[in-house]
């Protein structure tokens, strides 16, 4: 037995949605940067198994297209760390519970 | 046949030009320096002035000129040149000698001045200019270089600038001779839309040349007349003499540069020049034109010669000497003498320059002293300035035989007698002598002699840097009429391109007799009159109105002050007043009509418009604080709501698919 | 080299954002780089410029919307060229000469892309989107920095221009409708033929010649250039004197004139007056101020009304010699050229005495020479070159104009000459008052010029004297164009 | 390739994937999402594509799992409260997870793997020059505006 | 040709052993094969260790004036024999309050990235134990995995020096990965691949049949080497950048708090990771397995390999023992004010060199825009005159 296309997807679709798990329920703000990253992951691997599967994978599309999302993560845990830094010099925290100063 | 000096002849005033700007650049402190580069300058002027002279010697009427395109504009050309004949070569000549003594003289006479470097440097500037005039080729680049003259003179006269009796003088002297600079500008646009060139000469096509002068035509009259404007502006012509007088208030080289022998000649110079536009058409030699050269020249010379008599200020006398002797050349051109005004104007560069640095020395002499009622007896104390100076003023007198002055002055005589269209001016003209003679004659013995007065207790003579000058030109001025008797006219020939022959039946003229016996005239009479003069001037004794008349300049200042200026300075204010009030309410008038509008259209916005609107906009912040209040600030709340709402969105599609 | 002049206009626009979010005290420093910049892309402008070739050059044409017939299309002949090089040289010039805050300079530089908007677009909407965008910021700056008076100054500024340029829209708007096209070059095409006819035309000719005779501004529609040139800061004065009162001329040239022969010509006399009534008028008033900014001000509208006496002048005749036409045209654009430096220098003569003493008046001084001989001495030339001494800048252009216009219009010339005996009245008097006379207490501290003064000084001085004696280089930017207009005008058949 | 390793991996990443999400302590879970990390690039390489694993392994590894510890570390005192666990979360995850499930399920996807000429660099290198070079560039300079603004944002204030 | 069978000698050696499972399926000779791989390395490596332990102790013993290690063993080179059998039988220490998982993994975490980098360097023709096309790129993505054990380490042992030690070497391996990874770019440029194999054949021949056409002897190859070798020492914690461990300030970083076995794998590792650094200098610029004189090929390649690693081990060595160690700041700064320009130096000179046909002009030029950035770096750089006032900052 190989692996099959539906069975990447599932596990993509469950680190998705392990990400998402990381992203709504803790608190501290970097689990959420975590499970952002998470689910850029799983997000890339669907690129690349459609890829590997496509009828046509002469064209490294979905394998350009992941190494973008790659970069553009960097990009993202970056400034979102840095964020996270400004907040806690700011607020002295990072319980993101806390920070609701944009209540309407 | 041009010589080489022709293509150089540029050389002559860019010379002194040079050495001016290298002057403005040096420090204050380098005096020494600055006066050598000036009179180096003006040496090498002199060199290739005289360089330039020896060619037209051996040519009779020898003309040679170099034109050149200044710039182009649109398909047009405008092009200037330089010209050298034998009326600019003597006038080269003339000024760079003169010039010279003057620059010698000066090192001694602003010794003490702190701004002894600048002084140099107007004064190369001013060379450098008036040379410029001299040796143009176009109507245009005259102009250029007579407005420089203009400028040279400007800050010359206001060079005491702390001075403001000196600061208004040099204001009057430029914006006089700019109102008579307005007419020859005109004259200039009119020439040059006739004739399309402003060169001079261009190998037959020059405006003074005869197909020029075709295309000018009729309008030469005017063309001539406005030329004039500037002419009599710069000679002191009346009615713009006014300010000659007035600019004594400069230093004295500057007085006896600018005012005696080089820029008051220029407006002689510019009518000798442009000659054939005077004569155009003439019938007998007589023009329109001409007349009215001949009668302003006529008014000038008198007028001038009457003030003279009545001035105590050593240098005004000189300055309306001047005035009166301009007026003469200017009788002497409009007569058709042109040899002869020209031959004066040499001369009276020679003596005039002599008697302003005369008086220069004596002022310097005196410590400033420039009131003739204040000297006396300076015979004995300064011995030098004093025979020259009398030199300078026989000449001035023309007594006859040994001094120049005498000998063209003749001519000019001459040339009025045969005026064909009135004797008036002849007659005029004799009695302009006899008054030269006696105002002349009552400097001298205001200054020289009788006994020492105030300023002269402590007089001294001048040092050997001026004194100098003054004999060489003294000595110019009497040897210079070796050139001008009518045995040997060889000036005249020269001038109008004639050979000169040798005949000394010929020096004795008839003229000779009346002109002597018109001098002895002038200075007995003088010497009758102001033998025992005092404190108070004899003629203001006799006739006390008279002599108020002419101190006070014929009250023409004033005159001027009351009409010409009152209704200037009425104009301008009335012009501000007209901005200020008239054309500005007119457009704040406007203006207020769009705010009325404006508020208007306020007010029905506010009652119509806006009651609407407001309804409307406070059931938006209704909902708008209702919804807001759903917003707990929690990012996950946020993210949780978006994933219930992925999801919704999911089973939706499920449910649809 | 096509996106030369679209970079030339486009710089300076990037340069006010860089400015804006520069620091402060750097921001004049961002500016001046900038100027550098379009100076050197000025430069290699007229190094491209092919000077023996008529009509426009780099023509950059793009569809904008097509609807209205706007397009982007600019492009360059002599006289575009030579107002560019007059901008890139006064804006530097304006920068050195004052301390500008953050905005200001902002404010300045987006004047600067304005001003090189209009001198090239070749399209009218485009044309008229720079004239306006030029008006706002020297609204602002005349509004937020100006002097005392600073906000009547600024609000009739703004309402004299702007009510020109709405009445200038309405006539184009007539001229689009009944014509169909914005084209400059295609605009003139048809104005060989008279553009419009009967009141149509009157009302076009009346919207046109309104909007710009107040942007020169012509006698009587002048009476808010001193207000606004006297409150205006001394850089911006420089810059609205120098540059921003060309483009009404540039205005006239481009626009009025080939469009409307016709009308010019009936109607000619009457302008011919109201040029001779801004020289006379403007250089008495000038004559009568006490306040020397104001006193520069009146003289910029004489020296401006010059400029259109030869126009008029040209335009006046049914006869129209070709060597006067030319004659007038070349003096009018050395007179825009010479003006737009000697003004400026001007101004900022005026500055510096005000920077000095805190105070402008005539009777605020004297005596300056004995304290700072170099100031007045180069302060003269600015003056003497205003007053169109030979040898200085101005009088090339100004005896060029005398000569076009004399011939064809001798008597208002004559009375015009007026204008420069007056001007040098006013001078020496302001020179008078100044310069000479016993030092003035008040001004017994003042220092002479700074090294960083000269640097302004020096280099205007040197190109004043270079113009004055050897203009050739000028004339050989527009000579080509100046042949090409005056073939159009007289082509151009009348009635 | 071989289902076991598949598996294995699986295991492997889902593992360390749910231990990230989930470990009480932050650092224990950055070090175990570096284990997910890996286990995702263990996949690419058994998808074939060699070179996303690298630059997977070099970038989240060696960058981003860095960047976390760093943050971590600089942000370590008085975060006793940030503990929580909200099961409201875990229930919207459960829910989106089977909704994602029931999807992929419902598509129809070719399972055939076809065979394919291993993807080089080279491959990479030319497609990204050449048909991507823009975004190659935009990517570029996001990278070094995300660089700058994180400077910005973590430098400090100055006083 | 004998020649070749030496050469070829561990190949066919290989190929024998693994001719013995004739009828397993692929995945197993694969794996098989990958294990023999990683056998041989280990061993190989090793013993280089143990023999560089001691042989670094000499060394430096020479260089100090005094003799190394000489008891153990003929000429003290059983020494490390005595050295792992005590670091074996030590207790080890485990701190109360720290976090046990992490302390015991970072030792490991640490040992494992070394190896893997070791395994895509060719020793020899046809001798690449893992040859991957995306080699060098695999050699630093599990590099960088050594800054995580370093935290790791530090952050796991709950001790402050540990984690100032931790912070200050993950700072400075950061840094230096930069210009590490630059100045290969202008190899990976030239050459056209990322596979270590092609790197080492391009450099293959001789010019004009005398000089080997390694990238060192290129201006820009040279430079790069210079700044590669320094990033190395960098990235392997080596005097005189070994701050992290500096024990007169911060006893021995992260390593403080570890003992016995645990601490000699971190020490392994780190040997290993120095391998590691030169074996890819060796590969990218020193011409790999290749001999410097075409006669010598005749040599075994793997040795011409071992001896280039050899000379770089020494010089890692002596410069331990000659440069005192630098401050932290003073690293830094060299790393983004110095190392990095200079980096993109190279790539640029490199492009240069490359566009003018590798010829005359092309090495001049290169030579050229190399020593102007050079002059101008080090002209800026130059603090003789001026001492900024050191400010310290610590980590919060």
């Amino acid at each position: 037995m190989t692996p099959t296309l539906t069975i990447f997807l599932i596990l993509s679709a469950a680190l998705f949605c392990i990400g998402l798990l990381a992203a709504l329920s803790r608190r501290h703000a970097i689990f959420i940067l975590i499970g952002i990253d998470l689910m850029l992951a799983a997000a890339n691997v669907n690129f690349v198994a459609f890829w590997r599967f496509s009828p046509e994978p002469a064209q490294p599309t979905g394998v350009i297209v992941a190494i973008f999302s790659i970069a553009i993560a960097a990009a993202e845990a970056a400034v979102g760390l840095a964020l996270v830094i400004a907040v806690y010099r700011h607020y002295r925290t990072t319980n993101v519970d806390k920070l609701n100063q944009l209540k309407g | 046949m041009s010589s080489w000096i022709v293509t150089y002849l540029w050389l002559i005033p860019a010379v002194p030009l040079a050495a001016s700007l290298v002057i403005l650049m040096l420090a204050n402190s380098r005096r020494t320096a600055s006066a050598a580069l000036a009179i180096f300058g003006q040496v090498v002027a002199l060199t290739m002035a005289v360089a330039a002279f020896l060619p037209t010697l051996q040519t009779p009427g020898y003309r040679a000129f170099h034109n050149f395109t200044w710039f182009t504009f649109g398909e047009q050309t405008l092009r200037i040149g330089w010209v050298i004949d034998p009326l600019a070569a003597a006038m080269l000549v003339m000024i760079t000698l003169v010039g010279l003594c003057i620059f010698v003289f000066s090192i001694g006479y602003m010794a003490k001045d702190k701004n002894f470097t600048r002084f140099f440097a107007y004064l190369s500037f001013f060379s450098a200019a008036m040379l410029g005039v001299v040796i143009a080729n176009s109507l245009l680049l005259l102009f250029v270089c007579w407005e420089l003259v203009g400028l040279a003179s400007y800050l010359l006269i206001g060079f005491w600038i702390h001075k403001p009796s000196a600061a208004a003088a040099a204001k009057k002297a430029f914006i006089t001779t700019r109102i008579g600079d307005i007419g020859f500008f005109l004259g200039i646009l009119w020439l040059y839309g006739r004739s399309g060139t402003l060169l001079f000469y261009d190998h037959g096509n020059g405006c003074l040349e005869n197909a020029g002068l075709l295309l000018v035509g009729a309008s030469a009259t005017f063309i001539a007349l406005l030329i004039f404007c500037g002419a009599a502006g710069k000679s002191g012509q009346f009615p713009l003499h006014v300010w000659l007088p007035d600019a004594m208030e400069g230093p004295t080289p500057v007085s006896a540069l600018i005012h005696a022998a080089t820029m008051v000649a220029a407006g002689v110079f510019l009518v000798a020049r442009v000659y054939p536009l005077f004569s155009l058409g003439a019938i007998d030699g007589v023009t329109p034109s001409l007349t009215v050269v001949v009668w302003i020249g006529v008014v000038t010379a008198l007028m001038a010669a009457l003030i003279a008599l009545a001035q105590a200020d050593i240098k005004r006398i000189l300055a309306y000497s001047t005035v009166s002797q301009l007026g003469l050349m200017m009788v002497s051109l409009g007569v058709g003498g042109v040899a002869a005004g020209i031959m004066h104007l040499l001369a009276h560069g020679f003596f005039k320059a002599l008697l302003f640095l005369g008086s220069g020395s004596v002022i310097h002499g005196c410590h400033e002293e420039q009131d003739i009622r204040n000297m006396g007896g300076l015979r004995r104390l300064m011995p030098v300035t004093f025979l020259t100076y009398a030199i300078g003023m026989m000449t001035l007198s023309g007594v006859p035989l040994f001094f120049s002055g005498a000998w063209t002055k003749e001519e000019i005589l001459h040339a009025t007698a045969h005026w064909p269209k009135s004797s008036v001016p002849y007659y005029l003209m004799l009695a302009g002598v006899v008054l030269t003679a006696l105002y002349m004659t009552r400097q001298m013995i205001y200054v020289f002699f009788g006994d020492k007065r105030a300023a002269s207790e402590h007089a001294h003579e001048s040092p050997r840097v001026m004194t100098m000058p003054l004999i060489v030109l003294a000595v110019c001025a009497i040897v210079f009429s070796i050139a001008l008797t009518p045995a040997w006219p060889w000036l005249h020939g020269y001038l109008s391109g004639e050979p000169a022959h040798f005949e000394i039946g010929q020096l004795i003229q008839p003229m000779l007799f009346l002109s002597l016996a018109l001098v002895a005239g002038g200075i007995g009479l003088g010497v009758l009159f102001y033998r025992k003069a005092g404190a108070t001037d004899p003629l203001a004794q006799a006739q006390p109105a008279i002599f108020r008349f002419l101190e006070n300049k014929m009250w023409l200042d004033e005159f001027y002050a009351r009409t010409v200026l009152a209704f200037a300075h009425f104009a301008a204010r009335f012009s501000d007043v007209m901005d200020r009030y008239f054309w500005d309410s007119l457009v704040r008038a406007l203006a207020g009509v769009g705010q009325l509008f404006g508020i208007l259209s306020s007010h029905f916005d506010e009652r119509g418009i806006n009651s609407g609107v407001d309804g409307a906009t406070t059931g938006a912040r209704g909902l708008g604080r209702f919804i807001a209040a759903r917003h707990s600030g929690q990012i996950q709340t946020y993210l949780r709501a978006a994933g219930v709402g992925a999801l919704a969105l999911l089973i939706l599609y499920a449910w649809l698919a | 080299m096509a996106g030369l002049t679209t970079a030339l206009i486009l710089l300076p626009l990037a340069g006010a954002l860089f400015v804006s979010v520069a620091r402060q005290n750097s921001a004049r420093a961002v500016a001046l780089g900038f100027n550098v910049l379009t100076a050197i892309l000025a430069i290699t402008l007229w190094r491209n410029f092919d000077t023996t070739a008529g009509g426009l050059q780099m023509v950059e044409r793009h569809v904008w919307i097509p609807a209205i017939g706007a397009e982007y299309l600019v492009g360059v002949d002599g006289l575009s060229l030579l107002l560019v090089l007059l901008t890139s040289l006064i804006f530097p010039f304006a920068f050195l000469a004052q301390r500008m805050t953050r905005g200001a300079c902002a404010l300045m530089l987006v004047m600067q892309a304005a001003l090189y908007g209009t001198f090239t677009a070749q399209n009218f909407v485009l044309w008229f989107l720079f004239y306006e965008m030029s008006l706002i910021p020297a609204f602002l700056l005349i509004k937020i920095w100006g002097g005392e008076k600073r906000d009547r100054a600024a609000t009739k500024f703004f309402v004299y221009t702007f009510l020109g340029s709405v009445a200038m829209l309405l006539s184009f708007l007539g001229i689009f409708f009944a014509k169909g096209t914005f084209d400059f070059a295609a605009l003139a095409d048809l104005g060989k033929h008279g553009l419009l006819t009967g009141n149509v035309a009157w009302f076009a000719f009346a919207g046109i010649f309104l909007g710009l005779a107040v942007k020169v501004p012509l006698f009587p529609f002048h009476t808010w250039l001193p207000d606004a040139y006297e409150t205006a800061p001394t850089g911006v004065s420089m810059v609205l004197t120098g540059v921003l009162s060309k483009m009404g001329v540039y205005g006239f040239v481009r626009l009025l004139l080939p469009l409307f022969p016709n009308e010019i010509r009936i109607v000619a006399p009457w302008l011919l007056a109201l040029a001779v009534c801004s020289i006379v008028f403007a250089s008495l008033a000038a004559w009568a101020q006490s306040d020397l900014k104001r006193m520069v001000a009146y003289l910029s509208i004489n020296h401006l009304g010059y400029c259109m006496l030869g126009l008029f002048a040209i335009t006046a005749t049914t006869v129209r010699p070709a060597q006067e036409m030319q004659a007038a045209l070349s003096g009018v654009f050395m007179q825009i050229f010479n003006h737009g430096i000697t003004a400026a220098a001007l101004f900022y003569y005026v500055g510096l005495l005000e920077q000095r003493r805190g105070l402008r008046g005539l009777g605020d001084f004297g005596g300056l020479m004995q304290r700072t001989p170099l100031l007045c001495g180069w302060m003269s030339v600015a003056m003497f070159s205003s007053l169109g001494l030979p040898g200085l800048n101005g009088f090339i252009g100004e005896f060029l104009i005398f000569k076009g216009s004399f011939a064809v219009a001798a008597s208002f010339t004559a009375v015009a000459v007026i204008g420069l005996l007056v001007t040098a009245i006013v001078f020496l008097r302001a020179m008078q008052a100044l310069f000479s006379g016993p030092l003035a207490e008040s001004a017994s501290t003042f220092p002479d010029l700074q090294w960083n003064e000269k640097w302004i000084v020096v280099p205007v001085t040197m190109l004043m004297f270079a113009v004055g004696i050897a203009p050739q280089f000028v004339f050989n930017i527009f000579n080509t164009t100046v042949v090409q207009m005056t073939r159009l005008f007289a082509l151009t058949t009348l009635g | 390739m071989s289902a076991a390793a598949f598996i294995v991996i699986a295991i492997f990443t889902l593992a360390g994937a749910i231990a990230a999400a989930t470990m009480p302590r932050l650092i224990h879970a950055a070090l175990s999402l570096v284990l997910a990390f890996i286990g995702i690039a263990a996949f690419y390489f058994l998808l074939g594509a060699e070179f996303v694993g690298l630059v997977q392994i070099f970038v989240y590894v060696g960058a981003v799992a860095v960047l976390i510890v760093f943050t971590i570390l600089l942000t370590r005192r008085g975060q006793e409260d940030t503990r929580g666990f909200s099961w409201g979360g875990v229930v919207v995850a459960i829910a989106v997870f089977c909704g994602l499930v029931w999807a992929i399920l419902h598509t129809r996807v070719s399972d055939a793997a076809p065979q394919i000429d291993p993807l080089t660099v080279k491959r990479i290198g030319e497609v990204l020059m050449t048909n991507y070079v823009w975004p190659l560039q935009c990517v570029g300079l996001l990278l070094t505006a995300a660089l700058i603004g994180a400077l910005i944002l973590v430098a400090e204030e100055k006083r | 040709m004998p020649g070749e069978f030496v050469d070829q000698i561990f190949v066919a050696a290989k190929r024998w052993l693994l001719s013995l499972l004739p009828h397993a399926p692929d995945w197993v000779v694969q794996i098989a094969s990958a294990l023999l791989n990683i056998i041989l390395l280990l061993g190989v490596f090793a013993t280089l260790f143990a023999l560089i332990s001691v042989l670094e102790r000499k060394i430096l013993g020479r260089i100090q004036n005094r003799y190394g290690p000489n008891r153990v063993g003929p000429f003290g080179l059983l020494q490390p024999v005595a050295d792992g059998i005590k670091m074996l039988i030590k207790e080890d220490v485990v701190p109360i309050r720290a976090d046990k998982v992490v302390h015991f993994l970072a030792p490991i975490m640490m040992l494992l990235p070394a190896i893997l980098a070791l395994g895509v360097i060719p020793y020899g023709r046809n001798m690449t134990a893992f040859s991957i096309d995306g080699g060098i790129l695999f050699f630093f993505a599990v590099g960088s995995a050594a800054e995580l054990a370093v935290f790791m380490a530090g952050w796991g042992s709950n001790n402050k020096f540990s984690m100032l030690g931790a912070m200050r070497a993950i700072a400075q391996m950061v840094s230096y990965e930069l210009p590490l990874l630059i100045v290969v770019l202008p190899v990976v440029m030239i050459v056209g691949s990322l596979s270590p194999d092609a790197i080492v054949a391009a450099q293959d021949g001789y010019k004009w049949g005398i000089v080997p056409r390694w990238f060192v002897l290129t201006p820009w190859g040279a430079a790069a080497f210079i700044l590669f070798f320094v990033a190395g020492l960098v990235e392997s914690n080596r005097t005189p950048f070994d701050v992290p461990e500096g024990e007169s300030e911060i006893v021995a970083g992260h390593m403080t708090e570890y003992s016995g076995f645990k601490y000699a794998t971190f020490f392994m590792a780190e040997y290993f990771g120095m391998f590691a650094v030169s074996g890819l200098a060796v590969t990218l610029f020193l011409g790999g397995w290749h001999a410097p004189i075409a006669w010598l090929e005749v040599v075994p390649s793997y040795l011409w390999f071992f001896a280039k690693l050899a000379v770089l081990l020494f010089v890692f060595i002596w410069i331990r023992g000659t440069l005192p160690r630098t401050r932290i700041d003073q690293v830094m700064s060299f790393a983004w004010k110095f190392m990095l320009p200079m980096a993109f130096t190279c790539v640029i000179a490199a492009a240069v060199w490359h566009y003018q046909a590798h010829g005359w002009a092309g090495w001049l030029s290169s030579l050229g825009i190399v020593a102007v950035v050079y002059l101008g770096l080090s002209r800026l750089l130059d603090t003789r005159r001026k001492f900024a006032t050191r400010t310290y900052r610590f980590a919060e």
